[in-house]
């Protein structure tokens, strides 16, 4: 009953604004606006298995390696970017520089460090999806409780253990706010970087869709889109459940108890 | 008001018009014709748009939002196929049918080991769209050399890009147009093959177009588009200068390499066996979804 | 001894000093990076160069209008994205029915790219502002609106549950307990959005070609005058510098209470 | 009235329940003030939460004035035990008094007299523009009370308030609680670990035993209505009374050892 | 040895400016026991943390056996007063209490033995997997004290430790402070507002005056070592002596009030 309810929940929503989709565009004559009806049968016909391996799959690899990267840097450096007022003060206008970058005038830039390859397209993805989890770090590490620094500093908890037992447990619920910012912007990034040197891939389909005016096979690939970043952030969801359980227990509407 | 006639009618009669047209030298016409004032001459009051590519601009003129584009024929072709009520209103740009001589071209750097479009087979040669004119002529011209055209391997990036990755062996081979030609063959690039004069002679390579709805609701300035529109092109082929000159108005290219760029040829006769030529090879290469009908397309 | 020692206000050095030498090392680096041929000047020229093909640009008028042509796309699409998901955000997020209804919607939305929307947009307004609007919005709602949820849920229960007791009416409840928790992840949310949109509005005349900064980049890179391309470039980051700035002392006057900012003042 | 009948709590998070309270039942009158006392960790934060209508019990009843409590019943006052957190940090000390009084629709003169009297009252006077974390922990505590106070509640619910400050400072606001509670007539249920606190302020003393949670006792005070920091701690009954609680005290918690 | 001379601390914040401390001389032998009483907001938690290293004083000097404190010393636990938010809500109480160790290098078996049997004397065990903010306030504190008690420190600086606990608990764990200090020759430095407390556990008693704080008075607690709650509090001598202090914290009041 309860997952039933769960499940119901959550694909309310979308169900009744798919079906308004639906009702609306019926008899659309519009060429870039066909009737769902033709782009849910566009969808059968276009996202067949051979396509899903030899075109989503290798868009999702890359996905992963970037999304895995930027959280690594990020994280990383947002930690000790927040630590640090003095290198926060030197390094954030080189980075604020860098964030307001459009990265289709930046993938050029990359492509002659990079090359045209895989590398380029993941270095793409980690350049566009670092921001939010690096700011977010920033702000999380930033808004340590001082008291909570002060026991550790008092208890002799340095180095290492001071950041991975203190600073970012109790910068993770911001920290996960970026990652959750960062997975779809990693998503869209990969449509980017596909737009550049690419011969497969989701981004890459979907952008010769809409160039050779298969408007319905287009629409199909945004529907695909979509529903990875719902699955992708399902996924999300459930890691987060789990490592922030303390969190969702302290912040837990006591009244629901 | 933008009503069913599509262009703002002002005072005095003149209709406000948007044409979808992208920065590159292709479009000088338009841009010369404008400041001879052979628009403003039949009422039009012009308005350029300037885009990145097809996929701004066809939306754009199917909504009316814009009356006219530019676009080369294969888009228009495979436009065609899949039903958006389009059609040419003139001639844009061809090529110049000369070897050598010519506006676009296959080059390699300057050491490459490519010496004929023969090499070319099994290399990777860029191309800015996949499936589009660009592999059509590069395949064609490989066959014409007695090479495998299946087997060449195209990578998409734009224009731009390209002079730097083929500097850095990126790819073997780019298929460009101008400026990014004479910036190749500048920086000690070597031209392997006019890619375009191999398709057909004299190949008209792209076409103003408009809606089907726009010929249908105000015909007139349809026509006096494409006269003032014919007026500018045949103007233009005959004063290679002016065109250097209007270059600098809306491109940055600069000075030296203007006075240097092979001109495309701006005829007012579209081509139109050049392009059943250019659909053939097209089918070959599975480019279409279905058999373009030119004659659909053509006014 | 009557100084003070660790985090003195000496030590951690003059922010803006900092900043200003973080900038002046990364205009060293990329003017020795094709100085010494790392990568060929051709691509990517040197600091020297840029600023060169700048000055030219900056006495260009045409450049101006751009520029302002950029800033106003911007400034609006910001101003609607910020307003409308820090609405939606307080909203959504303070009715937990809704958040339930609207989480798996929002999830599928998101990470539709703006450039997919292009052809959309560009049939709806033409080259019209109103196109990169569109696609400004689109984009930069979500991080707003993210960055709400997230801040709105860290609401102390302590804090809450007192405004509760005092019957705080709802609208109280947001305006003085939910939204300054949620003020500092609206901060990050913004400041991730004004890049967004700035990045977005570029985008869009990139592509689109509605007038402004990016139509201009479009057109410098095809015509291969590779300075005034980075140029061009440059400025765009100089403007996410101070948006940042800007957004910067905002959270320092309206923060002051929160422990990050708290931090940085007292001694 | 405030009828507390068969009260059960059970937390549950994830695995691990507690049963904090097992079986509560008392009443307290309109203009009571008694006073709740009971070792640590035995649930009267808890009871106090379900009387506020904060949280919800996992079974049983708390009626006002014959009423099921859903919610925070109007015109009541919580001094919650974690001060530090109930106050906004984003608000001044003025304005984290006086926003209450603005929900409740007070006007503007006489809200900024109720600000300014109560921070008085409880020594604040002077620190109206600091922030709360800019305060020492009793301060921070005084401005939990001070909000209180100036909400003139029908039922004040007070949860060791006076934890935080010294021993002076405690009496003074002692003296404050009743003084408020006989000028206003104010319901108040007062939790406190000081044995003689609950002697001197309250008219009655419920004990709750160590988990699992019950009434121990309930001890009715009759010392005379005018008390005195001096004269009352030192007045037999009171050293008697106070002994009474201490030994109920230690009774429960021998209970719950066995 | 501990010694504090002239320690002044301001407080500026914008516009506000608080001179928490005056003026601030005293010595604690190492070994001693020192119990620090004064009104709230006199500058006790400051004067802690100025000491503990975690503070910078405006002027003025901390020392620790002859060397400036600049930075916690090792060996140093302190039990916050903000207990609450001391502890490390991302760790259930056993990991709260033993990350300290671990940092200390304790080994893994002697971690165990010293967080069971610190958790035992403080009455929390069977709480060893719960998360702080599932434990009752006075549960949260003792897990703040068993931390520190776990630590085995050479100096140990509490802050109103016991505020939050019931008078038994806190009647237990102040022997249970007491006893450590015999044990480890621990040296220790006791904030509290309990005059009483502080007079039954000290060796000496320091009391600060309300603002702007200085040292008002310290007496020597010439009670005998063994000490016992009933007893000790019961003897004329410990009476003299809280009365003694009382006064004081009477006339700190009163000089302040002029
Ligand atoms: N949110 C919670 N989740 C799980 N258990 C809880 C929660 N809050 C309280 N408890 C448990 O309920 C019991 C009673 O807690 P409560 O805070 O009511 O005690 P208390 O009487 O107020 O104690 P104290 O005098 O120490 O403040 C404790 O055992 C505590 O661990
Ligand atoms: N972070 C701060 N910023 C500004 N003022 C502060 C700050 N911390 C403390 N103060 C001020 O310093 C003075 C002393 O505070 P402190 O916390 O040391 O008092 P205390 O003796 O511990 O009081 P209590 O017994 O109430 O805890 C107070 O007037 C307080 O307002
Ligand atoms: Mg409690
Ligand atoms: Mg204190």
């Amino acid at each position: 009953m309860g997952v039933l309810k769960r499940a119901g929940t959550v694909v309310a929503l979308p169900l009744i604004l798919f079906a308004g989709w639906y009702v609306l565009s019926a008899g659309s004559e519009n060429f870039y606006s066909p009737p769902l009806s033709k782009i849910l049968t566009a969808f059968g016909d276009t996202w067949q298995l051979d396509r899903i391996r030899a075109d989503v799959l290798p868009s999702l690899l890359r996905l992963f390696a970037g999304y895995l990267l930027a959280a690594l840097i990020g994280v990383g450096a947002g930690v000790a970017i927040g630590l640090n007022r003095r290198l926060r003060a030197t390094v954030e206008p080189v980075l604020e520089f860098f964030r307001a970058i459009p990265p289709p005038v930046l993938v050029p830039v990359i492509m002659l460090f990079a090359g045209i390859g895989n590398g380029m397209k993941v270095t793409v993805i980690v350049f566009g999806c670092i921001w939010p989890i690096l700011l977010n770090t920033v702000e999380g590490v930033r808004a340590v409780d001082s008291v909570v620094l002060e026991t550790a500093r008092s208890y002799g908890v340095n180095g290492t253990a001071r950041i991975t037992h203190v600073v970012l447990p109790s910068a993770s619920p911001q920290i996960a706010a970026g990652l959750r910012q960062a997975l779809s912007i990693a998503i869209i990034l990969m449509v980017i970087s596909e737009m550049f040197a690419a011969s497969n891939g989701l981004g890459f389909t979907i952008v010769q869709f809409q160039r050779s005016f298969a408007i319905p096979e287009m629409w199909s690939g945004i529907i695909l889109l979509g529903l990875l970043g719902f699955g992708l952030s399902l996924l999300f969801r459930l890691a987060e459940r789990r490592a922030l359980r303390w969190y969702e227990g302290l912040r837990a509407a006591q009244r629901a108890g | 008001s933008s009503d069913s006639g599509g262009g703002t009618t002002g005072e005095g009669g003149v209709d406000q018009v948007k044409v979808g047209v992208i920065p590159i030298v292709d479009v000088a016409p338009i841009y010369l014709g404008q400041q001879k004032g052979f628009f403003k001459n039949r009422n039009i009051g012009l308005t350029l748009e300037v885009a990145s590519g097809g996929a701004a601009i066809v939306p754009g003129v199917t909504s009316n939002e814009t009356q006219f584009g530019f676009s080369n024929f294969t888009s228009l072709l495979i436009a065609q196929t899949k039903g958006l009520p389009l059609k040419v209103v003139a001639a844009g740009v061809a090529s110049t049918g000369e070897a050598g001589k010519d506006f676009g071209a296959v080059v390699v750097k300057g050491d490459s080991p490519i010496k004929t479009p023969k090499d070319l087979a099994g290399k990777k040669i860029s191309v800015n769209t996949l499936k589009n004119i660009g592999d059509t002529a590069t395949r064609e011209t490989i066959r014409k050399a007695g090479g495998d055209p299946a087997s060449v391997n195209f990578v998409e990036m734009p224009f731009p890009n390209m002079p730097a990755a083929l500097d850095k062996g990126e790819v073997e081979a780019a298929w460009v147009v101008e400026p990014q030609l004479s910036t190749i063959k500048a920086a000690g690039g070597r031209e392997i093959a006019s890619t375009y004069v191999d398709v057909a002679p004299n190949l008209t390579v792209a076409a103003y177009f408009t809606s089907q709805k726009l010929i249908a609701d105000n015909p007139d300035l349809v026509k006096r588009f494409t006269e003032a529109m014919n007026e500018s092109l045949t103007y233009a082929d005959s004063h290679p200068d002016e065109v250097r000159a209007i270059l600098g108005t809306y491109t940055k290219i600069d000075e030296k390499l203007r006075a240097s760029l092979v001109l495309p040829k701006w005829p007012a006769q579209i081509n139109e066996a050049s392009l059943q030529t250019l659909i053939a090879l097209g089918e070959k290469d599975g480019i279409f979804s279905g058999t373009p009908d030119l004659a659909k397309l053509l006014p | 001894m009557t100084t003070a020692r660790r985090g003195s206000s000496v030590q951690a050095g003059n922010p803006v000093l900092l900043g200003v030498a973080g900038l002046a090392g990364l205009l060293l680096i990329l003017e020795l990076v094709p100085r010494l041929g790392l990568v060929d000047e051709k691509y990517l020229p040197p600091t020297s160069t840029i600023a060169a093909a700048l000055a030219d640009e900056a006495g260009d008028p045409a450049f101006w209008t751009a520029l302002s042509d950029t800033l106003v796309a911007w400034a609006i699409g910001l101003a609607i994205a910020v307003g409308a998901g820090v609405l939606a955000g307080l909203v959504i997020g303070s009715v937990p029915v809704l958040r339930a209804l609207t989480a798996s919607t929002i999830e599928f939305l998101r990470p539709i790219p703006s450039v997919a929307l292009i052809p959309l947009a560009v049939l709806m307004f033409g080259t019209a502002i109103e196109s990169t609007l569109l696609l400004v919005v689109y984009a930069s709602f979500w991080q707003v609106l993210v960055q709400v949820l997230y801040g709105v849920a860290d609401v102390d229960p302590v804090a809450f549950e007192t405004a509760r007791s005092f019957r705080f009416s709802a609208w109280a409840r947001i305006r003085h307990v939910l939204w300054p928790t949620a003020l500092p992840y609206v901060f990050t949310g913004v400041r991730l959005a004004a890049s967004v949109a700035l990045v977005l509005a570029i985008t869009a005349e990139l592509v689109i070609g509605s007038p402004g900064l990016g139509q201009a980049i479009a057109v410098a890179q095809s015509s291969d005058a590779v300075p005034t391309m980075y140029a061009l470039v440059v400025v765009t980051g100089i403007l996410g510098v101070l948006i940042n700035l800007l957004a910067r002392t905002g959270e320092r006057r309206l923060l002051a209470w929160h422990q990050s900012v708290r931090g940085e003042v007292t001694v | 009235m405030l009828e507390v009948k068969g009260l059960r709590k059970v937390y549950r998070t994830g695995t691990r329940e507690v049963e904090a309270l097992r079986d509560l039942t008392f009443t307290v009158e309109n203009g009571d003030l008694v006073c709740l006392v009971g070792p640590s960790g035995c649930g009267k934060t808890t009871l106090l939460r379900c009387v506020s209508g904060l949280l919800d019990p996992t079974s049983g009843d708390v009626r006002v004035d014959g009423k099921a409590v859903d919610g925070p019943p109007p015109g009541m006052a919580v001094v919650f035990q974690e001060y530090g957190r109930s106050l906004f940090p984003w608000m001044n000390v003025r304005d984290n008094v006086e926003l209450p009084l603005k929900q409740k629709k007070v006007a503007k003169a006489r809200r900024a007299e109720l600000v300014e009297q109560s921070l008085d009252a409880v020594g604040l006077t002077g620190s109206e523009s600091a922030y709360p974390w800019q305060l020492s922990g009793g301060m921070q505590q005084r401005v939990a009370i001070a909000r209180a106070v100036a909400y003139e509640p029908q039922t004040l619910l007070m949860d060791e308030p006076f934890a935080a400050v010294d021993a002076q400072t405690r009496a003074d606001l002692e003296d404050l609680v009743r003084q408020l509670w006989k000028r206003l007539g104010v319901t108040i249920l007062f939790v406190t670990h000081d044995i003689d606190e609950s002697v001197y302020l309250g008219q009655r003393v419920v004990m709750l035993s160590s988990s699992p949670t019950v009434v121990q006792d309930e001890l009715i005070i009759d010392l005379p209505e005018a008390r005195d920091q001096l004269t009352t701690r030192a007045d037999p009954a009171f050293i008697a009374l106070r002994t009474r609680v201490y030994e109920q005290i230690q009774a429960a918690k021998r209970n719950a050892g066995q």
